[in-house]
């Protein structure tokens, strides 16, 4: 094997501990110096209810996208498993329990799928982890231990993050996990003797900084601690939930904490005072909390107080589907709430950018004294790519706030007028700079204020703040030869990925494209847009949801209509549909 | 529907329960449940209690092990050795996914091995009641009836043709297979009861039946099969032509006959391969055992069949003699080849003999074991009695109404422990023809169980393999050299985790289940169903399940015990404790003053 | 589904032929090959020029994955058969997947014999068989340079001929256990033990008794008559046929599963082909084994054949079959020796 | 003991032929296995068939949680709404129409938590609706953080060093808020679910179930089978339920005492 790029796949029920067996995989293959792309998938029942699957493409090369082609499944429940065999290439690899529990009619195993060419390994993983352990439920396990025989994989960084994972549990656990996975090695070591495949070690192990893995969750917690953030209100909503739980092991060492509020209200309710205070808090939340949250987010626009909101998009609308992963939140997230309220929305597109548009959003927030959201998605949430551990960039994290000159003391107008919009911020406990905040509308000083004239001041002064944020907001990012280009694609969050690595495939074949990356999605850079977009015959616009978002809130930058490619699948969009689109737009037929 | 169904408060069932007195059952729906659920003690002809011996092994308990196999098979040192094992056919750990069935066997040798150096059987008696049986033959059927009728009160002679008691066990199994102070000690436990043996007396030859008749209340008649079947074909006279029978009886007589350097035995059982083995051990080179059929008919174990062929004995199949060959002594056998026909009745190829296909293959000795029937015990008119076949089988009962005749004599050839059941049920229906009482029947004993420390893991340990003497030329130092070593106290242990112990029947009370489907969450495999309906049979017992996924439609979770391995998972995950586990076996009631 | 479901057990030469056959006859039926081996077919009479160089792996695979595809053969490779239930017509696979048939070809061909008296060493002997196996020989040829070859069947002088050209020593203990199906007579055992010394092998007289590891490439060897040392050892005592699955299925096995001349089983719509079948030949009144790639095709024909309602003979001219000691073999091999 | 096989099958038989479980859905639960909820939706559709009410005439209203999953299993009406808003949602379908018996279920971090804010006001309004609460001190479908019933010190992944906060006892609120009907139950215990139902339906007003549950997949420490089996019991035989101080002093004192504690006579 040449160049590595393998996308292993485990599929099972949920219960069957598929999820913790692809998180000991990336840990163990990141240790080992891969580079690593993971996404799992699980229902929103913790039951029952439905198929669990966890994909990881590693590579010696950064991944940037997962592709729908899948070179190693473990099937750990054939009949989930069933659903994958259209993805595996032609020549998979197919682990699966070979002694199942029951009898299983003919084709409910997926060995009656496997096309000759795969080549199908079967293992007892329940039998093994049932007699190495004494339970059924280390099988998980089991197979990791086979993948690793068969691959040759190193066993000391397997032991080791399952030690580190089991810990918590205790000796006899980080055991028996142990021996389920010695069970499976060992069996597939004998019983695979011949067809031990191996794959190249990266030159890489020990020589580089050691990488983590981070989810984007992860990193945006991280983020957040890098700018030091005191508090965080949530309200346990999937997929935003871990940001949560990781800060809850993290911020009481510092001095901080994570209240668990009654709802999503209070949560930005809490958010809103601690800015209010002076003090960083943030919130995460998804659809459903987030509609919850728009009227006291329009309330920070109204009363010019910070506040950092994640939105993790799901599947929508309503609870809709809250383990799939979806970006119809755009528009909501830029217009949605009552009156003229912009804010700045920002959505990161990979993980290292989730930590540090998180860390910057604080600083943002304060400056511009408005809630920042942060626009992110399950994929992004939950995929994990391993990484050298990121530090803040100069300037991101530094205190935004701007504070009232000594000489207004006593004469303090919280909402000032001045040319850029901002006025001047002073924190509760400041002696002589006494105000009042509210949602109502207000004069200069905080009073309210409904005459007509001061409504369209204000509002005015707002606008022009927002606007005047762009200078601080990531310019958007071209990927492209210069000249004319046949299709010029932008994408944004978690599909830019997908996108760039279909532009970078075309351009490797030949054709003339370019992308351009958007991570300020309000205020947005309409004159580098603009100029991208002038020098493209045709632009494309793929995003996960129905309508197009981006391209309503941008498709009129360009003097035609935009192409859109637009996907509500639950799952993400895959390099090789939006390939398949250009080649399209551009006459040629295939992939 | 009543509602009142809830017969608790908020209790824990298995704390507050009293432990309840076991219940003793005949009826025939519990009797069929076993049979399908405790397939190893419906298996085994004397009907051993199986999963107790194995489970008092366990709890090294080895004198009490060996005591319950005791109560059933009289002889379970001697057992344990030459057992046929009908019960590991049937054993469920044997079952196609489930690996391979537990060493019943030898764990019954382990038992007699590792008891008490001096444990004495403590057997119940009963006063005499002044009536006397005799028996002919001191076989395994013979001994097994002189046990049970000695004990109920009967005064019993036996009446042996040879010099040393034991009939088959003696004289038809190689000392290789069972050492003979182990077979004494055995037979010494049973004629301690007061027992009178005469040796050396061949009724109706050295001694009149009438007269046994006229002196004894009843007779009964376990004389075995010592006439050996003939091929009938000539030249089965020739020197070098030996029956099986007869070739064994020499060998363990001490007096074994010459045996040349090419040895072909014609027969497939186990005395075919106890004489092909035992002419290895007389010094023959090439010995061959030639089968009508193929191995894959042979009622002989896996294990046998591997041992012997270690050894060096070949097996060849699709013979069948047509004659011996030879002047002065046997040159060799003409055979022709057998071919295979259509299915029979008993859902077998036909093995036909092709007409025109003889060749001959050269031999110094060649063994007949093709096999035995009975020599009649006449009378002094040259008559017989002939077993009421009528009745069945196993009907002991004969037209002369003091007679009776049980084990091979009744049967034909079968094996030692359907002698020793056989000898067992004829004493049973002797005691209740003379004193129209019965002192011993079988029950069904039912008792609440704790539940077992049985581990999952257990399930995996492979099955212990027997050791036996190696390497092979080892065991040719003397015939007497016991090739099975029979397994060290550490692997019986081992080899006893592996019994599941089917005779606790896991139970889910419907009445206190509230569905949650816990225990089918950790199941080791499909052993609890949601059933929309129960089948039964006409007894009532229970023959299958209706299964449903429909929610509305699952009327009830229950554990299919006949899929269950007794991992006790379910027992122990269940919220309400509603899985009750009951010990349910099938027992001798012992009826103190006897009973109708 | 109203077509037929005709499986065939085994991808040797006798399989895949048989399977062909079936799609030939029947179009619209249903036809599955169930193989335990993870590789297509290929050729194992080729092994030995394989070991030797003389033959590329390529050259080894005789049938493509297109041609199934092609033939709407459905192939399952890696899947051994635990259970053959021929009252319900049914196969268990080893990982319990149940597969109803109508019609069964059963060409599982054989797999390497050990007589029972030497099968406490059999960890200590190399086998040839598959693709792996001969990988295996190839790997350890690397790092040893003289080779025991104990048996003496048709593989094994094919393979002493690849070692010779190889240049390794070779040393051949011959057994009365050889040319299984059959048994050496004395005339055949001189003539073969000239005509391997005429090579330059050294023939060693008596019979094996023990073999001993030292070490991972040095073995000793010991007959009742001598002492002699080997890098490696190989196992040459025929094939038997690899049916531990057909335990208790009712079929009859002697040294294959016995077929009438028509290679039916006695079981209707099943048939047996190739190694593992044992024929019964009306002429000669006897059963006979086949031997051998071409037999193999030839005996899968007709078992197809006759499974899709024909009616063919398997005839064998009864001069071309090697007879000894009652046992009657077919094999083009002999020839070559 | 063993029971026999015929009696076992006669009284499969019998469950059949009563049609006691064709209230529920054709759906199988996907609550985890050996989940407490599984016991209460035994309990529910036990009263619902005793009381024999219509199946079209009874209204499943939920939130969001594993709870909200209810109404899928059942065979009435249902609506699975947002999560904590099962509470005015029902109160819309009583008024719409009083002839419908309406089950108001959810859990508690939907009916404490988010929803907290409805459920005084359910209780002030006393429209006849039924809320059952399925406490099991745990969010389970976000995949166990602690919920405000949470005991103090209780850890999760987003509670490492437990939970500070006091836990709410909904008993103690349902009566301090005013419900008219107040009953505490345990999932392990289907008939006294029942029991409690079949007089709470009837009972013209506000009726709130309190059922102690389990969630056998987070929470391994702390609301348990085992640990709930040793500590639940009866009310005191002399329990007074038609006086709400008397039954506030009691829930104060007495944490796992099952039965109605009190009823507002009407």
């Amino acid at each position: 094997m040449g160049k590595l790029d393998i996308t292993i796949e485990i599929c099972g029920m949920s219960g069957d501990g598929t999820i913790a067996a692809g998180g000991l995989l990336n840990t163990a293959m990141s240790r080992a110096g891969w580079s690593v792309l993971a996404f799992d998938s699980y229902p929103a029942e913790i039951r029952g209810f439905g198929r669990c699957v966890t994909r990881s493409r590693f590579g010696e090369t950064k991944q940037i996208a997962l592709e729908d082609s899948t070179d190693v499944l473990i099937s750990l429940d054939d009949k989930q498993s069933l659903s994958r065999i259209p993805f595996l290439a032609d020549d998979a690899v197919v682990l699966f329990d070979n002694k199942p529990s029951a009898h299983l009619a003919e084709g409910e195993s997926i060995a009656a799928h496997v096309a000759p060419g795969m080549a199908l390994y079967g293992a007892p993983f329940l039998d093994l982890a049932s007699s190495a352990s004494g339970s059924g439920k280390g099988r998980n396990l089991a197979a990791l231990g086979a993948l690793a025989a068969i691959y040759n994989l190193p066993l000391d960084y397997f032991r080791e993050v399952i030690a580190a994972k089991f810990k918590s549990k205790g000796d006899r656990v980080v055991e028996a996990n142990h021996k389920s996975f010695d069970a499976g090695w060992e069996y597939a070591r004998e019983q695979f003797a011949d067809r031990i495949r191996g794959i190249p070690i990266p030159g890489t192990a020990g020589e580089e900084p050691e990488k983590l893995l981070l989810s984007g969750n992860v990193a945006i917690a991280e983020g957040a601690l890098a700018a030091n953030v005191k508090s965080y209100f949530g309200y346990p909503i999937t997929p935003a939930t871990p940001i949560m739980e990781y800060l809850a092991g993290k911020l009481p060492e510092r001095d901080g904490r994570v209240v668990q509020m009654e709802d999503e209200i209070s949560a930005i309710g809490a958010v809103l005072g601690s800015f209010f205070a002076g003090t960083r808090a943030m919130t995460a939340t998804s659809g459903p909390g987030f509609a919850l949250m728009t009227e006291l987010i329009t309330h920070g626009v109204m009363s010019e107080t910070p506040a950092v909101i994640v939105d993790a998009q799901r599947g929508g609308p309503a609870t809709g589907l809250p383990t799939k992963t979806e970006q119809s939140d755009l528009l909501a997230a830029v217009f949605g709430g009552p009156g003229d309220s912009a804010r700045i929305v920002i959505a990161p597109t990979d993980v290292t950018e989730c930590y540090h548009y998180t860390a910057k959003s604080f600083r943002l927030a304060e400056k511009y004294q408005t809630p920042v959201i942060i626009l992110t998605d399950f994929f992004l949430d939950n995929r994990v790519e391993n990484l050298v551990r990121p530090t803040s960039r100069p300037g991101d994290i530094e205190d935004g706030n701007v504070y009232p000159a000594i000489a207004d003391r006593w004469n303090y107008h919280r909402y000032r007028l001045t040319e850029s919009g901002i006025s001047p911020r002073a924190l509760p406990g400041m002696e002589g700079y006494i105000f009042p905040a509210t949602g109502l509308e207000h004069r200069q000083e905080g009073v309210p204020d409904f005459s007509p004239e001061n409504h369209m001041v204000m509002s005015q002064k707002r606008r022009t703040k927002i606007l005047s944020a762009l200078a601080d907001l990531e310019s958007p990012v071209e990927y492209a030869d210069p000249g004319r280009l046949d299709v010029g694609v932008i994408s944004w969050g978690s599909s830019f990925g997908a996108a760039l690595d279909a532009v970078n495939t075309a351009r490797e074949q030949g054709l003339r494209v370019g992308a351009l990356k958007v991570t300020t999605m309000y205020p947005y850079h309409a004159e580098e847009i603009r100029a991208f977009m002038s020098r493209c015959q045709e632009i494309l616009i793929p995003e996960l949801n129905l309508s197009g978002q981006l391209a309503t809130l941008i498709g009129h930058l360009f003097p035609k209509d935009v192409i859109r490619l637009n996907m509500v699948t639950g799952i993400p969009i895959y390099p090789s549909v939006i390939l398949v689109k250009i080649r399209e737009i551009i006459g040629v037929q295939g992939r | 529907m009543p509602f009142d169904r809830w017969p608790r408060d908020i209790v824990d069932p298995q704390v507050n329960r009293e432990k309840s007195q076991p219940i003793f059952s005949t009826d025939p729906a519990e009797f069929y449940y076993l049979g399908l659920n405790v397939p190893c003690q419906r298996a085994c002809p004397a009907a051993t209690n199986i999963p107790a011996y194995i489970r008092a092994l366990f709890e090294n308990h080895y004198n009490r092990s060996y005591e319950i196999n005791r109560l059933s098979n009289i002889l379970p040192g001697v057992l344990g050795r030459v057992c046929s094992r009908p019960c590991e056919d049937k054993c469920r750990h044997g079952e196609t996914e489930l690996g391979e069935p537990v060493g019943i066997c030898q764990i019954k040798r382990a038992a007699a091995d590792y008891k008490d150096p001096g444990h004495t059987y403590m057997t119940r008696l009963y006063a005499p009641l002044g009536k006397t049986v005799a028996i002919i033959g001191s076989g395994p059927a013979g001994l097994a009836a002189a046990h049970d009728l000695s004990s109920t009160g009967f005064k019993v002679v036996i009446y042996e043709a040879f010099n040393q008691p034991g009939g088959m066990l003696m004289y038809g199994i190689p000392e290789f297979r069972l050492p003979r102070e182990i077979l004494m000690h055995e037979i010494d436990g049973i004629l301690r009861l007061g027992v009178d043996i005469r040796y050396g007396v061949k009724v109706g030859q050295d001694m009149a039946l009438e007269d046994l008749l006229k002196d004894h209340d009843a007779v009964l008649v376990a004389a075995g099969c010592y006439a050996s079947t003939r091929l009938g074909i000539p030249g089965e006279g020739l020197p070098g032509v030996h029956t099986g029978l007869d070739f064994m009886i020499r060998v363990t007589s001490g007096e074994p006959p010459k045996v040349g350097k090419k040895v072909l035995v014609l027969g497939a059982g186990f005395t075919a391969f106890d004489c092909a083995r035992s002419a290895l051990r007389l010094g023959a080179e090439d010995v061959s055992i030639c089968l009508r059929r193929t191995e894959e008919n042979l009622r002989v174990t896996g294990d046998e069949i591997l041992e012997t062929k270690s050894e060096g004995v070949r097996l060849e199949s699709l013979l069948a003699s047509r004659r011996m060959i030879g002047q002065a002594h046997v040159e060799g056998v003409e055979f022709t080849r057998t071919r295979l026909g259509t299915i029979g009745g008993d859902g077998r190829q036909q093995i036909i003999a092709i007409e025109g296909s003889e060749f001959v293959r050269p031999a110094d000795t060649v063994i007949v074991a093709a096999g035995q029937r009975r020599e009649p015990v006449k009378f002094l008119d040259d008559n017989h009695v002939e077993a009421e076949t009528a009745a069945g089988d196993h009907a002991y009962v004969t037209s002369h109404p003091k007679l009776y005749v049980c084990g091979d004599y009744a049967t034909g050839p079968s094996t030692v422990i359907e002698a020793i059941a056989g000898g067992r049920q004829a004493a049973g229906r002797i005691v209740e023809d003379l004193t129209g009482r019965k002192f011993r029947e079988p029950v069904v004993r039912m008792e609440e169980a704790q539940v077992t420390d049985r581990q999952r893991v257990w399930d995996f340990i492979p099955r212990q393999a027997m050791p036996t003497v190696k390497p092979v030329g080892d065991r040719f130092e003397t015939p007497q050299v016991e090739v099975e070593l029979g397994y060290d106290a550490k692997t019986a242990h081992e080899e006893a985790k592996r019994c599941y112990l089917c005779y606790l029947h896991y139970e889910i009370d419907i009445d206190r289940c509230i569905y949650c489907r816990y225990c089918i969450d950790v199941a080791p495999r499909d052993c609890i169903k949601l059933v929309e309906r129960i089948e039964t049979n006409e007894m009532g017992a229970i023959v299958g399940y209706r299964e449903t996924s429909h929610w509305q439609h699952v009327n009830a979770v229950v554990i299919d015990n006949s899929r269950c391995i007794r991992c006790g998972e379910c027992l122990r995950v269940c919220p309400v404790n509603c899985i009750t586990v009951t010990r349910i076996e099938q027992v001798e009631r012992i009826r103190p003053t006897g009973g109708d | 589904m109203g077509a037929r479901h005709l499986v065939v057990i085994g991808n040797g030469p006798a399989g895949k032929e048989a399977a062909a056959v079936l799609r030939d006859k029947e179009p619209e039926s249903r036809i599955t090959i169930i193989s335990k081996d993870h590789e297509g077919q290929y050729r194992p009479n080729f092994l030995p020029d394989y070991i030797s160089g003389r033959k590329s792996l390529e050259q080894l695979y005789a049938t493509p994955f297109r041609f199934y595809q092609d033939q709407e053969i459905k192939l399952r490779l890696g899947q051994p058969v635990a259970v053959l239930d021929l009252e319900e017509r049914r196969i268990i696979l080893d990982h319990k997947e149940v597969i109803r048939f109508d019609g069964l070809v059963i060409a599982v061909g054989g797999r390497p014999r050990i007589p029972e008296p030497l099968l406490v060493f059999q960890d200590l002997m190399y086998t040839l068989k598959t693709v792996q196996d001969a990988n295996s020989w190839i790997d350890r040829l690397a790092s040893v340079d003289s080779v025991v070859i104990v048996g003496g069947d048709l593989t094994s002088f094919a393979i002493t001929r690849a070692l010779l050209q190889l240049g390794k020593r070779v040393g051949f203990v011959f057994s009365e256990e050889a040319f299984w199906p059959q048994r050496c007579n004395d005339q055949i055992l001189r003539a073969a033990a000239a005509k391997l010394a005429a090579r330059g092998v050294e023939v060693v007289p008596g019979r094996l008794k023990r073999i001993v590891r030292h070490s991972e490439t040095r073995f000793e060897i010991m007959t009742d008559c001598r002492h002699l040392e080997a890098g490696l050892v190989g196992a040459f005592f025929g094939l038997v046929p690899d049916v531990r699955f057909l335990a208790g299925s009712g079929l009859q096995i002697e040294r294959g599963i016995l077929v009438d001349e028509y290679l039916n089983t006695g079981f209707e719509g099943v048939y047996a082909a190739g190694d593992c079948a044992q024929v019964y030949h009306p002429e000669l009144r006897d059963y006979w084994v086949s031997i051998g790639y071409d037999n193999a095709l030839r005996l899968g024909r007709i078992a197809a054949s006759n499974l899709a309602g024909g009616r063919e003979e398997t005839t064998v001219p009864p001069e071309s079959l090697f007879c000894d000691q009652g046992v009657r073999a077919n094999t083009s091999w002999w020839l070559e020796f | 003991m063993k029971t026999s096989g015929k009696a076992l099958a006669q009284k499969v038989e019998r469950i059949e032929a009563s049609e006691v479980f064709s209230i529920r859905s054709d759906e199988l639960p996907t609550w985890c296995p050996g989940c407490g909820y599984f016991g209460i939706h035994f309990g529910i559709n036990n009263a619902i068939q005793q009381l024999a009410l219509l199946h079209h005439q009874v209204v499943v209203v939920s939130g969001i949680g594993c709870a909200g999953r209810y109404p899928f299993f059942s065979h009435t009406y249902g609506l699975h709404t947002v999560h904590g808003r099962a509470l005015p949602v029902a109160t819309g379908v009583k008024l719409a129409n009083p002839e419908l018996t309406v089950l108001a279920v959810g859990g508690d971090g939907d009916g404490l938590g988010i929803g907290g804010g409805h459920f005084p006001h359910a209780a002030r309004r006393d429209i006849n609706i039924n809320y059952i609460l399925f406490d099991n001190a745990i969010y389970g479908l976000t995949k166990g953080q602690p919920s405000p019933s949470t005991p103090v010190g209780f850890k999760t992944k987003a509670s490492p060093q437990g939970t500070r906060e006091q836990p709410l006892n909904a008993t103690l609120l349902a009566l301090s808020y005013g419900a008219s009907f107040v009953a505490r139950l345990f999932a392990g215990d289907p008939e006294g679910i029942t029991r409690a139902l079949t007089a709470g339906i009837r009972h013209e007003g506000f009726s709130f179930y309190h059922v102690y549950t389990t969630c056998v997949t987070f929470d391994k420490q702390n609301r348990t089978w085992d640990h709930l089996k040793k500590s639940v019991h009866a009310l005191p035989e002399n329990h007074d339920r038609t006086d709400r101080g008397r039954a506030i002093e009691h829930v104060l004192r007495d944490n796992d005492s099952l039965g109605i504690i009190y009823q507002e006579s009407r």
